[in-house]
């Protein structure tokens, strides 16, 4: 039953990364990327009680801070950019 | 354990104990003082270490107290002690010249920082030469090359930053090359211990995994040394980063480089395999020889006088590979050599130019017009500089120059003696050059009147081209030393 | 008592695998960003929690449970104000939502770009 | 390894970063896989935790889109070809993976493996080699983080030259997110030093509690703004912090060498050696941990503090 | 079929490998070269991982009721290297930012025409009088 789960779990995977390479715009990335961060925490969990892994759960705890901390980097990236006006060619890549 | 046994440790732990002080004191004046106190302390550890080795042959220390496979331990033999007095005297020399041409060329705030980076530079070059442990080299090889690119993106030109970043670039690759290199002979071997490594290698050394190893090693010992085609960013980095920095840098961080070299190819891998079963004497023959002619040939056309030097430190370093290509005691021996007199040539060169920078600001040939007249001092330290770099007898440049054309003879290779001659000709003319402009050319009707260096700085200068000529005249201490060296490494291969 | 254990946590993964798929191919098909995020939250808010709590049905009582447990709360605060907060930023970012599907698709190309 | 190739084919750098910060996590989640707990937790908290923030922070100043490459690629194929050649053939000899008879595991590691429990006693032997067997090499990592600390410092100053620059970011007035924020940083900071003390018995080290301190310092920093962020933590202090970390790992380096052992041979702490190790390698953690710390924030200080001038 | 199994995992480091040093030395722009530069050093670390990995080993923590433990060593030295890649990476951060406000632009041709010109302005500057010191 697990390993059904963590099949589950990389299918979604794939399908957050291939939104990430489509993504129209960035903020799409943005979103498939924090789609997959949160994936990986789930995966790494499963993951670890299937295979018995070591202390996975701190591993698993740390890369939820980090994605978090991540898309707020993103985000704070963006706001930034739209005070000094947009350059390049903005929006959609 | 008295104070004697902690040599080895000291020479390095010093330096490296002031940056963190010299950051905490943050006043430029006493983040100076304790550089220059750390730098003459280690030096005269570094000096006291000489004279141990020299008695009681080679010495080891175990840190953290663990037996060497397992834990890491410092060996000095007679090559580190002698690589390992170099690396300390030019500190020193450079600290003492640091007082005056820092504050001209740093803004003030960061200048105890600056001091910080200068000490982490020369600890971590001292420490990759006293270390007797592979993964070790590595790391305190990225110490060193993190500290020199901050150091030269500190130039006034905006091109220093550049010129930093494209050094950081290949120094990264010249690094991970070597992690490549150590990892592969971790792979066959399992150990990390040198020592251990000599003695467990020839029974996989004709794995293609520890040739591949070999190769990795050499491209990036390579890079590191700006070896020819890969010395791209040699003269950037001198050209444009400021004149303390390049002087220590020129005399210090390439030299460590070839003694990597040796340690490796010579220590680790043992003189036969590298020089016998792999074609390395036929490659660094070649590439010292082109480096000789191509670098030599492209200094005489430069006009910014720190890069036509920083192009001779590559065709000197060419002269090196040429040495340790012979595959010879001699050749080997002629190689050690060329690193001091090398080093004590390139620094009085660059110091002298730092006078110059400091009075005029710039150091192009156009400047140097009449300079024989209005600096008589550091115009004649360049001279004679100039003189030992083509290798004129009474100086020290002469008696490398010899021993490398005596090895070459040894051989019967009179073609290579001819090309080593010709590379001193060229030398001769791009050194020519500077002094026909400085002595002979009339002095610009409106050029700023100039006076002499400071005190503080042609004192450094003028020591170092006095043990230019001391060491051209008595050559007993560098020619004996280096041969014992050589004579070492080739034989029990380490 | 263990078979009834078995068959819960079976039953929190199944639901929570299926939760999980649903919102990445919603991830993919839905046509304008808002109804992505949409589908985005309900993966990371729901369908973790049921994963995580069949992960700790199968485990034994030890403190690795209590670190399951943490992940839990954590996954908890964080997903749903992350989601929150991309949403927000993207409104601001000048990203205008598709109205109504209908009509709009009939008249200029929808709004974002 | 597709996101590699994502890498090198995408011309908006916004996107190769966020894929940059995948690739580290699959790495790490690789890691995981091969038994490497420790460097998993250490990829996943600095790969893909400060490398991305601190990517994204200098990207925000320097411009967004990448001009089309120019000169043709062939060259940098061949020079790639080749090494990559040289690479497979050097791995033809390789012991295959995860065999036994591989000459590594035969030769030094076996005595970490039994003699550490007994010497240094640590269940996690990955911290014991780290700290005491190859304490020097751990000097010297710390050494190069200062360094580089150092040398961000000389270029950048601290950004102090920002004028206080009102900020109408979508962030500050997310009212939700200030809220949760607030809650969390507690927690993320308490599970920092969880990890700082930790080091011995599972995953976690000085390295890893560093980034996570300062992580949750860059989060605070980035909700609530830079002005309060340098309320709490003045910019100042940091490199003083930094040298002061190092000084604690080089001091306990030192008093060892003046009770007559050699240099960073923890034994020399106290009477009973074990005891001694443990003692050290706390210590070291310790130096470690406030000087990674102090070494991030600086450098992400320096950062986010540099209005674009261009 | 052991054989190609065995060596599986080398040859994926050697594609990223190559990846990485592909983007340092085709792309122009600065960022992505300290991107392909992280790409490339990471590829080096799972080098070193996979060859202290051993087929049913666990981690090295020391637990009752487990003998087999994959290598230390590898793990230790790694954890060293990829401090050294971040340092790295954020000192050539520091350094794109300071290039950025020098030249105004990133890309490696930009600079380097804009240092063309600046060496075309001076020579015709020092070549009418003596010009004071940049």
């Amino acid at each position: 039953m697990l390993t059904a789960a963590i099949i589950a779990i990389l299918v979604t995977m794939i399908l957050a990364l291939v939104r990430a390479f489509l993504g129209p715009s960035e903020y799409d990335r943005m979103l498939a990327a924090n789609s997959f961060g949160t994936k990986t925490v789930l995966l790494i969990a499963l993951g670890g009680h299937a295979l018995s892994w070591h202390s996975y759960l701190d591993v698993a705890l740390l890369y939820a801070m980090v994605n978090f901390v991540g898309t707020i980097a993103v985000m704070r990236f963006f706001e930034n950019r739209k005070q000094d006006g947009k350059e390049g060619s903005g929006g959609a890549s | 354990m008295s104070l004697l046994d902690h040599l080895p440790i000291l020479v390095v732990i010093t330096p490296l104990m002031t940056a963190p002080l010299c950051v905490l004191v943050d006043r430029p004046r006493a983040a100076w003082g304790i550089a220059l106190a750390a730098a003459w302390l280690s030096f005269g550890a570094a000096i006291v270490l000489a004279l141990t080795v020299a008695t009681s042959g080679t010495l080891t220390y175990q840190l953290g107290g663990w037996p060497p496979p397992w834990g890491i331990e410092y060996r000095i033999d007679t090559l580190a002690s002698y690589v390992l007095l170099i690396v300390t005297a030019m500190a020193a020399l450079v600290m003492l010249f640091a007082k005056e041409s820092v504050p001209r060329e740093i803004p003030e705030q960061s200048i105890a920082r600056f001091y910080a980076c200068l000490m982490l530079a020369f600890a971590g070059l001292a420490g990759i030469v006293a270390t007797g442990d592979a993964f070790n080299v590595f790391v305190f090889l990225e110490i060193s090359s993190l500290a020199s690119y901050a150091l030269i993106s500190m130039g006034r030109d905006r091109r220093a930053l550049n010129a930093a970043f494209q050094y950081l670039v290949m120094g990264t690759i010249g690094a991970t090359f070597i992690l490549i290199g150590i990892g592969f002979l971790y792979m066959m071997t399992g150990t990390l211990n040198m020592l251990d490594l000599a003695t467990r290698l020839p029974d996989v050394s004709d794995t293609r995994t520890v040739r591949a190893g070999f190769a990795f090693l050499t491209v990036g010992i390579g890079l590191k040394l700006a070896m020819f085609p890969l010395h791209l960013w040699l003269p950037n980095a001198y050209a444009y980063a400021p004149s303390a920095v390049t002087a220590f840098l020129a005399a210090t961080a390439t030299k460590v480089a070839v003694y990597v070299m040796l340690r490796f190819m010579l220590g680790v891998f043992g003189a036969d395999f590298s020089l016998g079963d792999m074609p390395l004497d036929l490659i660094l023959m070649g590439l010292g020889l082109i480096g000789i002619i191509m670098a030599s040939l492209i200094a005489v056309f430069q006009d910014d006088i720190k890069r036509m030097f920083a192009y001779s430190s590559v065709a000197q370093i060419g002269y090196m590979l040429l040495g340790i290509g012979l595959a010879s005691a001699t050749g080997v021996g002629a190689a050690i050599l060329h690193i001091f007199n090398h080093a004590l040539m390139k620094g009085a060169l660059f110091l002298a130019l730092g006078a110059v920078a400091y009075r005029i600001g710039a150091v192009t040939l156009d400047q140097f017009a009449g300079l024989g007249k209005r600096m008589p001092w550091t115009m004649a330290a360049i001279a004679i500089g100039g003189l030992s770099l083509i290798g004129v007898p009474p100086t020290a440049g002469f008696v490398s120059k010899w021993y490398l054309v005596l090895g070459t003879l040894e051989q019967g290779l009179w073609p290579i003696a001819v090309l080593i001659l010709i590379g001193s000709l060229l030398a001769l003319v791009y050194v020519w050059r500077l002094i026909e402009a400085a002595y002979f050319g009339a002095v610009a009707a409106d050029a700023p009147e100039v006076c002499e260096a400071p005190a503080s700085m042609l004192v450094p200068i003028w020591i170092l081209v006095a043990a230019n000529i001391y060491f051209g005249i008595n050559t007993d201490i560098s020619v004996g030393a280096a041969m014992q060296a050589a004579t070492m490494l080739m034989g029990n291969g380490g | 008592m263990t078979l009834v254990l078995e068959w819960t946590s079976a039953i929190f993964l199944l639901a929570g695998s299926f939760l999980c798929i649903t919102g990445g191919v919603g991830l993919l098909r839905m046509p304008d960003f808002f109804s992505r995020v949409h589908a985005a939250g309900v993966t990371e808010t729901l369908a973790a929690p049921l994963l995580l709590c069949g992960l700790m049905l199968q485990m034994e009582w030890s403190l690795d449970l209590v670190k399951v447990l943490m992940i839990l709360l954590f996954v908890l605060a964080t997903n749903p104000t992350a989601t929150q907060a991309m949403a927000k930023a993207t409104l601001i970012g000048g990203q205008k939502p598709l109205v109504t599907e209908s009509e709009s698709t009939k008249g200029d190309s929808p709004s974002n770009s | 390894m597709l996101i590699a190739i994502a890498a090198i084919r995408m011309r908006d750098l916004f996107g190769v970063v966020i894929l940059f910060g995948v690739y580290s996590l699959l790495t790490a989640v690789l890691f995981m896989d091969l038994d490497a707990v420790d460097v998993a937790f250490t990829e996943a908290a600095v790969g893909a935790g400060v490398t991305t923030v601190l990517l994204l922070s200098s990207l925000r100043l320097t411009r967004r889109w990448e001009a089309p490459p120019r000169h043709n690629p062939f060259f940098s194929l061949l020079v790639v070809g080749v090494t990559g050649a040289a690479l497979v053939y050097a791995t033809l000899d390789a012991p295959l993976l995860g065999d036994p008879s591989a000459p590594v595991h035969k030769h030094v590691a076996p005595h970490y493996l039994q003699e550490a429990a007994g010497e240094v006693g640590m269940p996690n032997i990955v911290t014991a080699v780290l700290a005491s067997y190859r304490g020097y090499d751990t000097f010297g990592e710390t050494l190069v983080v200062f360094t580089a600390g150092l040398a961000v410092l000389l270029l950048l100053g601290f950004g102090e030259s920002g004028e206080s620059r009102i900020e109408t970011s979508a962030i500050h007035d997310q009212v939700v997110l200030k809220v949760v924020v607030k809650l969390l940083i507690p927690l993320i900071l308490l599970y920092a030093l969880y990890v700082q003390f930790h080091g011995d018995f599972g995953a976690g080290g000085g390295f890893q509690a560093g980034v996570i301190f300062a992580t949750g310092f860059i989060l605070y920093d980035m909700v609530f703004g830079v002005e309060n962020a340098r309320a709490v933590m003045p910019a100042a202090w940091l490199p003083r912090l930094a040298a002061l970390g190092v000084l604690i790992y080089g001091g306990v380096g030192v008093y060892s060498m003046l009770a007559g052992k050699p240099f960073l041979d923890y034994s020399a702490l106290s009477a009973d050696p074990v005891h001694g190790q443990h003692l050290g390698v706390l210590l070291v953690e310790l130096g470690v941990g406030i000087t990674v710390f102090s070494i991030v924030l600086s450098i992400f200080y320096a950062l986010s503090g540099r209005r674009r001038q261009s | 079929m052991n054989e190609i199994a065995g060596l599986f995992n080398y040859w994926v480091v050697v594609f990223l490998m190559m990846a990485g040093f592909y983007v340092v030395i085709s792309q122009g722009n600065l960022v992505k070269k300290l991107v392909g530069l992280g790409l490339f050093q990471a590829s080096v670390f799972i080098l070193y991982i996979t060859m202290g990995n051993l087929s049913g080993g666990r981690a090295p923590i020391v637990t009752e009721g487990v003998f087999i433990y994959s290598n230390p060593l590898p793990h230790v030295l790694i954890l060293t290297a990829i401090v050294v890649g971040v340092a790295t990476t954020a000192v050539g951060l520091a350094l794109i930012v300071r290039i950025h406000e020098a030249y105004g632009s990133v890309e490696e041709d930009e600079i380097h025409a804009l240092d063309m010109a600046d060496d075309d302005t001076r020579l015709q500057e020092g070549a009418g009088q003596e010009e004071s010191s940049e």
